[in-house]
Parts: structure tokens; C-alpha cells; sequence
């Protein structure tokens, strides 16, 4: 399976109460890109992912999802766990396998596997509220990885993690990405992390929401642990938290 | 378990013989109110009477209440599908709560001939409404970000229905089973007021109107007892059920 | 139904006629009659094998009209209500040739006549059915405050200044029993008096076979001749299915009934016998009181 | 406005056209089920007669449901305030909805007096479970951490409960009082039936029971019909209220 | 107002279903210390902190919080905002105040005072429901910093935000310290994050949560931006983030 592309023209997003979250924003997103969006808090990069899954309806513009997005072409993990409070780890983590009619045996078992590779092999029958934080986000992430969906959707989505987990996830995706080819949009604060898995970072200015930086980095594609301690990747860094420091003036 | 059952049974106790007291220092008129103890003498004396008048009560009862649990979620879950079915239609499910049984008792005793199945229909029409209402208020309750989960994985109505919404309104259902057990109890009483059998099958609301009507105060306060006695029973199996499915989950239910 | 109300029909051959009774109260001296026609085979000996059914309340009129029971019992001015609503049933035995409808006051309060109970302030308890209104007519400029007629007799035994509707083969008795002391009123003396406890059948079953009719007639007024004579055995049959009622009251009860059923129009005639001057008087009056809207045709009664 | 009231009066109209094609067609009795023309045509020519005694069942109706509202709350607040008092008298506030109202309606009479405010009274006892079970089941349903949140910052129980526990709960509060707006109807009608007043301030209730005895079924029908409008407006005015006062947090509220 | 000591000895904590989240923990916080605390997700430093705030009762063991701990004396930044739907940015952030009595004109004024600082002054009559992620962590760390606390408990109150907004804070929160001189206990992921912050930063190992190092952190007290660039910064860092390596493995 290969990725679908996104094209957003003249993108506006005006909420009931008059708040412009998204001004006139145009994005094109290759079929298979890995992209990266930064912008400070507030700043419409969830109302942007939002619309692009379909969720919300922008105010103006336009938004084509490509053609490989079929139904269930898109997983979404939002910036919080949204867990069903009355369902054990590994039937949230089954969910979409389970609306998609999979049988059970067949879904718990690749939701056991891809819960195991998130760490929670040994949570599989607690249930949300018996875990912490950064196990409620890691639930979610699986739930998205369940499936194999053209566009993935990212909403900061390590936000709550310990640098050994985050660095270890970071390389999980990346790796994932690599194999399957799908379309990544990955909301990230952290540029270092941008940096490690993205072939593309976009940054967004301070509400209303416009692009200020477009930036492809330039890195090899296979990247390990090693890579962050290079010179380039401080270099690719430092540029992305200039163009950062540049829009929130 | 007796730390359940423990303090409303001393409350109990307690009450009735303050009760029995005041009764007793005011020589309130026993026509007006029965001291507590002819009342227990009375439920001891006339027990197999009594009994099986509480055994038809019950059975009417329960099976309207089951009426009202089913068919209640049941237009519930019609209601919430559509916000037009429920503009146009929910605002009559109330009539389910205003009509007056005794203007509706007759026509159901004629369909459905007098006895257990009329007294069934009224004590299902009496309580059904509040399953409507609590349902519907648990189904439209749901967490909208859970229904973006659910739309965004392309789920069917159905599955959004019975995998989601309906789930999510569990608490508010059983909080709606509770007052439906009280006014299935309720309303099997008043119908068997009015169509209810006589005889060996007669339940509490027969022996309630005619010892009312031969100023029997003693057994009036006895029948009216053994329905509370009904209502506190099915109230306490809600509760029950209640806390064993929503066990994991639920907060309160814990408690 | 009521099957269990009275047990298999004594007396009655194989091959009898099955029918059933609607009672529109419960089993009270009010239905002696009945009952004692069943258990003492008068039914049987007809050919009949009646089952007899109480029940709470309601319209029993609805019940035979829709072909729910064969007869039923109810008063005459139900019985006229009815027809004028266009549902066809004709009475065929009327148990009380005055009606007990009565109102019960405090006996301290002296009143001598049901005129009393109207133009002095107090309460009174009634429902809102035909007799309240002939009253009202009847004393446009009452003091009374009329309510809702509460259950029972309690608000009765707390309130002196309150009057109260009953039957006078009932409520008074369990006054008395209460210490109290209550002076009744017959409404019939104010001069309505719609025949009471009137058995109704289809109109339709009366025209096309009179003969089952006559037969059920027949056996009614053999039950109540033997009810009236000696109560006794057939109140404690009754006592076993309307268990809130004591022994002495069903004693009283008919006690003080039996001058209501049998009059001096019985005697020459037979008991359960209606007039069609009677029935021609309730007629107008009900007219007059714009119950009905016109006078009732004298099918509306049969008698046998 | 329209998007509102539109649906639902497309309802109506049609349904009643159902109801007289096949009152019609069957040729049912009228005694039975009257005709809808028959039961308009009456509203219409009695409309002074039923207006007074709507006026007088809207009047009982109010006073009992404002006293299941404030009441039903109070007693809910005291319940949640402890999990003693709450296990201790919790299940006998179930008596309130088991009572048949033809057993206490005697004593109402004789305390209050017959007319509106023993038929108040009903009103309030008929109802006022339902608004103690959905504030109780909301009051309880706090989020923990919320109530951690309070703790942290020693709020007392009283600013716990009004601050936090009550706002909370209000959603399902609503849904209590949706419920006990029919019911408040229902318990003044038969309230009526029993302890109404006769006359030029009687309400519905009467009016259906001396309907029902003098054979007028499109009366009964007018009367029930006029009740279950009062139903409804009560309803409306609770979903009017919850709209207003949950508008900006709660989703459901908003549609 | 000064800080408050903390001291805890030898807490377990165990939860209903069994899991034992914390075995035998002990740990020393001085009267105004800076501590940070780091560990892998889900090894216990929500419930550490939620026992050392008196919302948790350890399952053995004993926590004493020293004499300057008044009623009022604590406050803490959850991991989740938990804000109260019903309130607008602004009653949220004065509800402490609110409880403690101070009158409406008084806690407005505070509250709107702290809300700009943290970059939401223009957003104090919205509802949570009208917020981003970032936002309502924002409005949650403004209601803890209206009161002046005794201890001040944080749980990685900035991961839902961007580097900048983050920096930003970091240094208010630095200041705020210095100024007050209340105790700090922080949850956080970022090393870089402990290191800028704090004067103490212990890391604790998967669950069951141990502390595995316990790290002084000598930096000169007065820290800006500029200080992240140093050497001394990232070899502080490094050492932390190989403890938080360590104690993974
Ligand atoms: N339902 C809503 N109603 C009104 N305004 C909203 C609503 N949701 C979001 N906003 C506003 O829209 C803007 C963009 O919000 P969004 O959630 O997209 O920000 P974000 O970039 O994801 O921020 P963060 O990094 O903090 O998550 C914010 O200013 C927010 O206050
Ligand atoms: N209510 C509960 N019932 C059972 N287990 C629980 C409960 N709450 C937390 N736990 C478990 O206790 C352990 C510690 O949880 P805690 O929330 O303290 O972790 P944490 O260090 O804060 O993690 P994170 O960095 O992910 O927030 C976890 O393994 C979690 O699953
Ligand atoms: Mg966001
Ligand atoms: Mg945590």
C-alpha cells in the first residue's frame, strides 16, 4: 500500500465564536511524504489536521485527499488518548480492526503485537483509567498502527513520553514509514524530533495559522540514534527553531 | 454486604418505632394512621393472604418493568438516530407519561382482556418514560471526540449506536432503570385498582382500594408497605446489576 | 378472567350454556343474589352455566357492548348514557328499586333533610356524576364546597362539618363502627332515583334469543329470593373472595339492603321488575340535565 | 423556532389524520375512541369550561413540580453529602414514587385540606423521585479528579458541592426534571380525581372522571389531551431552561 | 514565604488491581529545592506526586511535609488540565483563589495578571471547549500560580507546548522560584528541561518506581536561554539523560 497526497488551497477556518484559527492556508502533501508541522501553542495545527481527516469542514478553500485514501485509509491519533473508559487496552487498541469486521482472534492478535512494540504487552486487560499518562497516549498510538492506513495523522503524539520511549517510538515509526510508504502528517513540538523522522517540516506562525517556513531535510534515509549526535542534525535543528523564533516574533 | 444492608435496616427500625411512639403519645386516630405495630401484627396474621396479593403484584411488575426497560431503550435508540425522527417525535413520548391510566385502563382491558396483561400495559406505560428520557439524554451525551474516533474509522450507525453512544449512556440508563422500578411498581398498583383480577390472583392495589374503601387502615399501611417493599427490591437488583456492568469503568458505580 | 372468582359452575348440566356475569364492584351483599343463583344451582337447573366475574370499576357497559362478557351489572343512568352513545345494551333485572346512594352527615349537626347539606357551608365529598348534578339543579344557591370524593371514611371521622356521598349499605356502617355517629340522607327521596345494580345484556342477544334471557331471569330472582331470606351462607361464600369485608358487616350490610330490593311494587310484581314510567322519568331527567340529548326509547328495558 | 416546533406539529397534524381515517374506516364506537374532529370540535365549543380547569391543573402542576425541583435537589444534596446517610435513607426516598397516592391522599386532605395544596402535595410526592435519583446518580458521577483538584485546595464540603459537584451534575439534574415534569402532571391529575376541588376551580382531573361517568369519551379525550399539552410545555420549558443554563459546556445542550 | 521540606520513608504504594507502582521510595526535599524528576512512563512519578500532595495514602511507609505547609500551602499542575467545563479561561484560573475567599474584584485582577503572563490574555471569557491542547495546560498552570504555595508540584506541565512558549516559561517559572522561594517538585521528560529548571534532578527506574540516581545540579542560580548553549549545560544533560539509560535497562 502506498500513500495518498493532500492538497489544501486557500484553506480558512473560522470557529462559531468568531476565533480565525486557519487563515488562507495552502499545503501540498506528496503521496508517501513524511511531513513535520511545527507552530506555537494555539496556532491551528490540530483544526488543521482536523480538517484534513475530514472531521471538521473548513469555512473556505478546498481539500483533496488523494486517491489511494479509502474508507478506512486514515488513523488519526489525536493530541489526547480519547480511550473507551469500559474497554480493557487491548480492545481499544482492536477497535478499528473490530469496525473494519476482522474476527476476533485475528485482531486481538495484531493488536497484542503492536501493543507489545509500545511497551504494553503486560497492560493488555487494564483498563484506561488504571494506567498513567504516557501508557493512555501509547494505547492510542497503537490503536492507530492497527491498521494499514494510506495517511497517518499525528497530533503530537510522544508529547507525554520519556526521551528512551520517545527516541525508541521515533525510530519505530520511522521505520514503519519506510516499509509501508504511507502518507505521514506529524504535529510535533520538539524539532529535534521533526528533524529525526521527517522528510519535510513545515512551521506555522501564531493564530491565525499561515506557513512561514517550508523546510526539506536533507538527511539520509535510514537514521538511527547515531545521527542526532551529528553536526547536521544540530544544524538541520537550530534552522527550524530560527524559522520557529522568527514567526512568533 | 451488611455494611449495606445494615444502616437502612437500622433507619428502618428506628423510624417505625418513633412512629409507633408518636402515634401512640397523640392518640392519632387509628383510622388515620396505624401504629406500626398492628401493621407488623397485621402482615404476620394475614401473611398467605397478603403474600400472594405481593406474588401478583410482582410478576405485573416486573414484566411491565422489563416492558419499559426493552421498548424504552429500544425508542431511545430510535429517537437518538436522527435529530429530525427526534424533533418530530420525542416530545410525544411524555404522553406515555401524562395520559391518565384510568383514561387508558378501560380501552387496555378491553384489548387485552382485565388481569395480569392489562395491569402489565399500565405499569409499562407508566414507566417507561424515564427510560426514554435518561437514555436519550446518555445517548446524545457522548463524548464528541469519541464520535470523531468513531467516524473517522468509518464506522456504521449501528456500530456507533452499540459500540459507543449506547455503552457511553449505561450510568444514565440505569439511573433511569431506578425511577422506572419505582413507577413500574406504582403503576401495577393503580391498574390493578382499576382492571386488576379479584380473587385468588388479586394483587396489592385490590387489596389496597378495598380495605380502603372498609377502613381497614391497618391493612391498607400493610399492602402499602409490602409495595414499597416491591419497589425497594427491584431498586436494590438496578443497583446491582448497575454495579456489576459498569464495575470498571464507572466511578460511582464503585462506591 | 375471572374463573377463579367462583370455582366450576354447581349444578349445571354438560351441555349448558356458557355466559358469563360482569359485576362492577366486588363481591358485597349488593350481589347476594348472584351468587346464590350460581351456588345453589339455580343457574344450572336453566340450562346455564354462569360464570361470574368482579372487578374494580370502570364501565361495564363498554365491556358487554364490545362483546367482552355477556351481562354485566351498572346503574340505570349508565344504562341510558350508554344508548345514547350508541352502544346497544338493554337492562333485563334491576336489584335495587331504590337506589342506596346516599349522603351521610354528622348526626350532631342536626340536619332533618338532604336540603340541609346544602345550604349550610361545609364540605362535601361527591363525585361529579349525574345524582351530584340533579342536586345542584335542584339547589342552585348551595353553601356547600363540593370536593372529590376521598377514599375511605377518614376524612369523614376528622371533619364534623363534612358530608359525604356513600351508599347507605355500606360507608355509614363503617362509621358506626368508628364511634360515629352518621346521619344518612337517600338521595331517591330527593327524587332521583335511577334503578340500581341493573343487569344489562346485548340488545342484540335479547331480541334474537329472549328464551336464554328469561331462563337467566328466572334463576336471578330464585337466587335473590333465597339471598333475602337467609343471607347468611351466601356472605360467607362471598366473605372468602372479598376478604376486607367482616362477617358482621356483611350481615349489616344486607340487613339494610333488603328493603331497597324488595318494595311493595316487588311484592305485586317480582323481584328485579322495572317500570317504564321509571325508566320514562330517569329519561327526562337525564334530558333535563343534558346528560342525554333526547328522551330514551322504551327498548332500553325488558322484562321477563 | 421552526426548525423546533415545525417537526413535530408535521407529527401531529398527520397523526391525527391517521387516527380519524382509521377511527373512520373501522367505524370504532365513539364511546371507545372518539374521532380527532370530535375531540377538536369539543376543545373548541368548551373551550371556557376546559381553559378553567386546565388553568387549575396548571396551577397544582407548577407548585408540585417547583417543590420536586427544590426539594428533590435538597434531598439529593443531603444523600451525597455522606456515604452513611446516604446507604441509611437512600432507599426510602423510593417510598415517595411506591405510595399510592389513594392511601395518602386521605390524610393530605384532612392536613392541607381538599383542593390545591393537598393536590400540590400529591403533585410533589408523584414526582419527586425521579429528581432525586438523576441529581443524586449526577452528584455522585464528580469527576475524581476534580474533586482531587478541590481537595488540593481545601475547599470546604459546601464549596465542593456547589462549586463543583452540583454544576456537574447538572446535565443529568435536567434529565431528572424532564421526567419529573410529566409526572407532576399526572399526580395532579389523579390527585384531582381524589381530593380536587368540585366546581369553579376544578381541574382536569375532575373534568376526566365525571366525563368518563356521564359517557362524554371526547371530553375524557379533550381533558387528556389538554394534560398531556401542559406535559409538554412543562417539558419545554425544562429543555428551554437546560439549553440556557448548559449552552456553553455541555454538547447535547447546544443542539 | 519560604518553602516547605518533604520527606518521604520507605513509601510503597499498591494499587486495588495489584500493580505496585512504588516499592520502598525514599526521598529527602529541602525547605525551597528545586527537584526534578524523571523517569521512564509509567514508573510511578504521578503517584509519587500525588502522595506527597495527600491525595494518595501510600500503601506503607511515610510522607511528612514540613511545618510551612498551611491549608493553602499547596498547589500542583496535573498531567491533564482538568479544567472545570462550565468556567470561562478566567473563573478557571481563579477558582483557588476563590476558595481561599478572596473577593472577585481582587482574584480577577490576579488571575487575568497571571493568565498574560503565560500568553493568554486574550482568551480569558472562552470556554475550555474553544481551547488547543497547549492552552488548557497554560490555563491550568496559571490556576496553580494565582496562590503563593508552600510546594509547588508540577507534572510535565510543559509537554503540550512548543520549544519557544516552553523556554519562555521555563524561565518565568525559574524566576518565580528565586523571587518566592517555595519548594518545586517537577515532573518532566526533557533532561534539557530539568537541568535549565532545577537544583536537583532524580531519576527513578521502571515500575516499580526506585530512584536510581540522585543528581546535584550546579549551575549558577541565575539562568537565561543563553546557558542551554554551554557545554557545562549539555554535559549535565548527558549525565542524566545515561542515568535515565541505565535505569531503563
Ligand atoms: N471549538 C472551538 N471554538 C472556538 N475556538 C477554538 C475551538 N477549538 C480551537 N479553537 C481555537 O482555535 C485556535 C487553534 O486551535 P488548535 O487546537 O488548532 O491549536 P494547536 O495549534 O493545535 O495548539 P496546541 O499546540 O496548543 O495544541 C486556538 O486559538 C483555539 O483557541
Ligand atoms: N488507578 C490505578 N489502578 C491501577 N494501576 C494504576 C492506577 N493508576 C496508575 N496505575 C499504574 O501505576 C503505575 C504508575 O503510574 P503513574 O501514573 O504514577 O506513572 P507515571 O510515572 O506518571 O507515568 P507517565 O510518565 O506515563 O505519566 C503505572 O504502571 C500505572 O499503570
Ligand atoms: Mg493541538
Ligand atoms: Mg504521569
Amino acid at each position: 500500500m502506498t500513500g495518498c497526497s493532500v492538497k489544501l488551497e486557500g484553506v480558512r477556518h473560522v470557529f462559531p465564536n468568531g476565533v480565525i484559527a486557519l487563515a488562507a492556508m495552502d499545503l501540498e502533501v506528496a503521496a508517501g511524504e513524511f511531513l513535520a508541522i511545527l507552530g506555537p501553542s494555539g496556532c491551528g495545527k490540530s483544526t488543521l489536521l482536523r480538517i484534513v481527516a475530514g472531521l471538521e469542514r473548513p469555512s473556505a478553500g478546498r481539500v483533496v485527499v488523494g486517491e489511494n485514501r479509502t474508507k478506512h485509509g486514515v488513523a488519526y491519533v489525536f493530541q489526547d488518548a480519547h480511550l473507551l473508559p469500559w474497554r480493557t487496552v487491548l480492545n481499544n487498541a482492536a477497535l478499528p480492526l473490530e469496525l473494519q469486521g476482522v474476527e476476533r482472534a485475528r485482531r486481538n492478535e495484531v493488536a497484542a503485537e503492536v501493543l507489545a512494540k509500545v511497551g504494553l504487552g503486560d497492560a493488555l486487560d487494564r483498563y484506561p483509567a488504571q494506567l498513567s499518562g504516557g501508557m493512555r497516549m501509547r494505547v492510542s498510538l497503537a490503536r492507530a498502527m492497527v491498521t494499514e492506513p494510506a495517511l497517518l495523522l499525528l497530533d503530537e503524539p510522544f508529547a507525554a513520553l520519556d526521551e528512551i520511549t520517545r527516541q525508541r517510538l521515533d525510530e519505530q515509526l520511522r521505520e514503519l514509514w519506510r516499509a509501508r510508504g504511507m502518507t505521514v502528517i506529524f504535529v510535533t513540538h520538539s524539532t529535534g524530533e521533526a528533524v529525526f523522522l521527517a522528510e519535510r517540516a513545515v512551521v506555522m506562525s501564531p493564530r491565525p495559522g499561515r506557513i512561514v517556513a517550508d523546510h526539506r531535510i536533507s538527511l539520509p534515509a535510514a537514521r538511527t540514534g547515531e545521527l542526532r549526535a551529528t553536526a547536521e542534525f544540530a544544524q538541520q535543528t537550530r534552522s527550524i527553531y530560527e524559522a520557529l523564533d522568527r514567526g512568533a516574533a | 454486604m451488611i455494611k449495606r444492608v445494615g444502616p437502612p435496616l437500622a433507619v428502618l427500625v428506628v423510624g417505625l418505632a418513633l412512629v409507633e411512639l408518636y402515634v401512640r403519645a397523640r392518640g392519632t386516630p387509628i383510622y388515620l394512621v396505624p401504629r406500626p405495630s398492628q401493621v407488623l401484627d397485621t402482615l404476620i396474621a394475614e401473611r398467605g393472604y397478603l403474600a400472594s396479593a405481593l406474588w401478583t403484584t410482582a410478576k405485573a411488575g416486573l414484566i411491565g418493568f422489563a416492558l419499559s426497560a426493552l421498548l424504552g431503550m429500544a425508542i431511545a435508540v430510535g429517537l437518538a438516530s436522527s435529530v429530525w425522527v427526534r424533533r418530530a417525535f420525542a416530545p410525544y413520548t411524555i404522553f406515555f407519561q401524562t395520559v391518565p391510566i384510568i383514561a387508558i385502563a378501560p380501552m387496555l382491558s378491553i384489548w387485552l382482556s382485565p388481569g395480569l396483561k392489562a395491569v402489565a400495559a399500565c405499569a409499562f406505560i407508566v414507566s417507561v418514560f424515564p427510560v426514554i428520557a435518561n437514555t436519550l439524554a446518555g445517548l446524545l451525551a457522548t463524548d464528541a471526540a469519541l464520535l470523531d474516533l468513531f467516524r473517522l474509522y468509518g464506522a456504521s450507525r449501528t456500530a456507533t449506536m452499540f459500540r459507543l453512544r449506547l455503552p457511553a449512556a449505561l450510568p444514565s440508563v440505569f439511573t433511569g432503570l431506578q425511577v422506572a422500578a419505582g413507577l413500574a411498581v406504582i403503576g401495577t398498583v393503580v391498574a390493578e385498582f382499576l382492571v386488576g383480577e379479584l380473587g385468588e390472583e388479586q394483587g396489592l392495589g385490590v387489596v389496597i382500594v378495598s380495605a380502603s374503601h372498609n377502613g381497614h387502615s391497618d391493612r391498607v399501611f400493610a399492602a402499602v408497605l409490602l409495595a414499597s417493599a416491591l419497589g425497594l427490591a427491584m431498586l436494590g437488583a438496578v443497583g446491582f446489576a448497575r454495579r456489576a456492568v459498569l464495575a470498571n469503568w464507572h466511578a460511582p458505580a464503585r462506591e | 378472567g375471572g374463573k377463579k372468582d367462583d370455582g366450576p359452575a354447581p349444578g349445571a348440566p354438560p351441555d349448558a350454556k356458557k355466559l358469563t356475569l360482569t359485576l362492577d364492584w366486588v363481591p358485597e351483599p349488593e350481589f347476594g343474589g348472584f351468587y346464590q343463583a350460581r351456588e345453589s344451582g339455580a343457574f344450572g337447573k336453566q340450562g346455564l352455566d354462569v360464570t361470574i366475574k368482579a372487578r374494580g370499576q370502570g364501565d361495564t357497559w363498554k365491556l358487554v357492548a364490545q362483546g367482552q362478557t355477556d351481562f354485566a351489572t351498572t346503574a340505570a343512568d349508565q344504562v341510558l348514557i350508554a344508548r345514547d352513545r350508541g352502544a346497544d345494551v338493554v337492562a333485563v333485572f334491576a336489584v335495587y328499586q331504590t337506589s342506596p346512594q346516599a349522603i351521610m352527615v354528622h348526626a350532631a349537626r342536626g340536619f332533618t333533610k338532604i336540603d340541609d347539606v346544602f345550604t349550610h357551608t361545609g364540605v362535601l365529598e361527591a363525585e361529579d356524576v349525574t345524582w351530584l348534578r340533579f342536586l345542584r339543579k335542584k339547589f342552585p344557591d348551595a353553601q356547600v364546597k363540593v370536593t372529590a370524593n376521598a377514599p375511605g371514611i377518614a376524612t369523614f371521622l376528622a371533619n364534623g362539618e363534612l358530608s359525604k356521598q356513600c351508599f347507605i349499605t355500606s360507608e355509614p356502617i363503617q362509621a358506626r363502627a368508628r364511634d360515629s355517629d352518621p346521619a344518612t340522607f337517600l338521595i331517591a327521596e330527593a327524587g332521583y332515583n335511577p334503578y340500581t345494580t341493573v343487569v344489562i345484556a346485548r340488545g342484540e342477544m335479547v331480541r334474537n334469543d329472549p328464551a336464554t334471557i328469561k331462563k337467566l331471569v328466572a334463576a336471578m330472582r330464585e337466587g335473590w329470593r333465597a339471598y333475602l331470606d337467609d343471607p347468611g351462607p351466601m356472605n360467607a361464600k362471598m366473605g372468602e373472595l372479598n376478604r376486607e369485608m367482616d362477617a358482621k358487616t356483611f350481615a349489616e350490610s344486607a340487613r339494610l339492603q333488603h328493603p331497597l330490593i324488595e318494595t311493595e311494587e316487588t311484592k305485586k310484581t317480582s323481584l328485579g321488575a322495572m317500570t317504564k314510567e321509571r325508566w320514562q322519568t330517569l329519561g327526562q331527567q337525564l334530558v333535563d340535565l343534558a346528560v342525554i340529548k333526547q328522551p330514551p326509547t322504551m327498548d332500553c328495558f325488558a322484562t321477563f
